[in-house]
């Protein structure tokens, strides 16, 4: 687990963020075949923002939060500039950091609550309770295990048993009977396992098209779908705030916010 | 006795071997260059008198209990035998339902249950009657024993993992359907109302 | 060395038996009647420094082959299955927070179990359900088995690899109670799902 032996993911991190402020980077060249960079590596948000933290190089004790929000920040950006469709999770993680980093960079005395601190720390415990499991886990896998390092008799005669017939199941097979008796005779229902979200692409293609036909300053809220479930809702706000930026910036759209967590007003450029 | 470490190894190939070996298998388990006789007749030396001793036969060696003991070792009519798929899934269905008339269990099942399954289950001890259901004919039926809850090891039916539990733990995935679908089985009408009602009751 | 002959009794159930033992169930199958712990402790003994060893995991006795053999007695043989990277974890949650539920780890890894988890670590006997806790939604909580000892080659719950130092550092607390223990002023009595509140503020 630690050591100096890079995971594939983390070289991709490295290329990813071509810095070098964290570790030896692997400078990508200009004209580089496209990049491969996908969440798919992770085993969501928090998988990501460990491999980001072990990439600091320093004790999971002394990692800097503030550095670790924006190394997230930076890789979904880059992500979002590669066009890779995000899982809404990586979104609401990053709203999540850009609002901690924003309480962290505030002066004391208007830190809303609960305190950018707490919350940091937070991050801090979940991260290293994960790394601790994680290496557990590795030790655990690397013990003189049945089968592998040591070994039993493969075939041992048994035991004269006081009762003259004995019946092995276990509470496995019970369990297990049962889900299939359940799966065999429940009336099909087929759920779909994806939950909703608005994919990136999609929230681009909505809010430039929902653009055009607003004539004033209108705000972010106003372009999700009305009566899109709450899991949905949660999805396209944080999709159609990271499309508003990527439209920013490509000079389609202007951003207003009055203040420090006001509502976004977006316009069609050069209105 | 201190053993060699080329005696340490013959001796855990023996140990670990799905049958009698030769010297030239031991010698090529162990990976020892030299000849593997003087250190299986220092181990069956050692082993004379114990509880366990290192015979040869047929030129081929291997461990076995020591004869004077060998009361202590199963007849082969003992065989544990397991529960055949049938009788698992009755047995699944009565803790789950309980109490449960045989023709619920087979509403549940969607099989028939054969007698036997239910008298297997009762030898076992994991089955008991449990009165009758008053409704017209008044059909026995059955729960699960303290045994049954001791064997597996529940302190309670409440432990049993719900449908949620078996959902997650992706227990309830129709991975096996089409195995099932192979075997040749009777269908019954499956009231899909008596699952609900025995669900509640858990 | 000569054994006496509740020892050679001892070794002999214990070399033809399926799978571990307690002492109780030696001593029945041996059919003695003093305690059968010293004749173990001498057995082990015995052993040790051989090619074969007398473990007890978990409170249950067996055979196994040396483990420093194992650079040898590995060839030839397949590697068990690989388990997934979330199945290690999930595994390892549940063996250092045991008894813990699902959502705990959820909570811990961040992300939700995959079906097929705990369905795969309760198949190897490894994990099973062990009661549900008592609190709304009365959850099934999931612990590890005698088998998960015996397979990882732990005598018992104490010896799993750091798991004092991770006690001692806290880091097997609810991350709630190690903010309190922080003295970090807690203004939301809620979990994780703080982290939800962020994203609103857009």
């Amino acid at each position: 687990m630690s050591g100096d032996v890079r995971a594939p993911e983390q070289l991709e991190i490295d290329r990813l963020l071509g810095d070098s402020d964290w570790a030896d980077p692997i400078r990508r060249k200009p004209g580089d075949a496209v990049l491969t960079v996908s969440t798919e590596g992770w085993e969501g948000p928090l998988d990501l923002l460990l491999a980001l933290a072990r990439t600091q190089k320093v004790d999971l004790r002394e990692i800097s939060i503030l550095a670790l929000v924006e190394q997230y920040l930076r890789f979904i950006e880059e992500a979002v500039e590669l066009r890779l469709e995000l899982a809404a999770d990586y979104l609401v993680m990053a709203a999540w950091l850009a609002y901690l980093k924003s309480g962290l960079l505030l002066p004391r005395e208007a830190q809303p609550d609960p305190s950018p601190e707490e919350l940091a720390l937070r991050l801090h415990l979940r991260l290293q309770r994960l790394e601790a499991m994680r290496e557990a886990g590795a030790r655990l896998m690397a013990r003189d295990r049945i089968g592998r390092d040591v070994f039993l008799r493969p075939a041992p005669e048994g035991l004269h048993r006081p009762k003259s017939i004995v019946w092995q199941a276990s509470l496995f097979d019970l369990i297990q009977a049962y889900g299939h008796v359940k799966a065999r005779t429940a009336p099909r229902i087929h759920i779909v396992a994806r939950r909703p979200v608005m994919t990136l692409e999609e929230a681009i293609e909505r809010v430039s098209r929902l653009i055009g036909m607003k004539l004033d300053w209108a705000d972010l809220r106003s372009f999700l779908p009305e009566h899109a479930d709450p899991q949905l809702k949660r999805s396209a706000l944080a999709s159609s705030f990271v499309a508003a930026l990527e439209l920013a910036k490509q000079g389609r759209v202007e951003i207003r916010q009055e203040a420090t967590f006001a509502p976004l007003y977006l316009k069609a450029a050069g209105q | 006795m201190t053993l060699s470490m080329s005696e340490r190894l013959v001796e855990a190939v023996l140990f670990a071997a799905e049958g009698p070996l030769t010297a030239q298998e031991i010698a090529r388990h162990a990976a020892i260059e030299e000849g593997v006789l003087p250190h299986l007749k220092a181990l069956a030396d050692h082993y004379s008198g114990r509880g366990i001793e290192l015979v040869e036969r047929g030129g081929r060696w291997h461990f076995q209990t020591a004869p004077d003991l060998s009361y202590i070792l199963r007849r082969e009519r003992e065989e544990p035998r397991k529960l055949s798929r049938a009788a698992v899934e009755t047995l699944a269905i009565i803790a789950y339902h309980e109490p449960v008339s045989r023709a619920e269990i087979e509403a549940i099942r969607g099989v028939q249950v054969a007698k036997g399954t239910l008298d297997v289950l009762m030898e076992a001890g994991w089955v008991r009657p449990a009165g009758r259901r008053e409704v017209p004919g008044r059909p026995l039926i059955y729960a699960t024993t303290a045994d049954f809850l001791a064997h597996f090891g529940l302190a309670s039916r409440r432990d049993l993992p719900g449908i949620e539990d078996l959902r997650a733990a992706g227990l309830l995935d129709p991975i096996d359907l089409a195995m099932e679908s192979m075997e040749v089985r009777t269908l019954f009408d499956t009231d899909e109302a008596d699952e609900g009602d025995g669900e509640e009751e858990l």
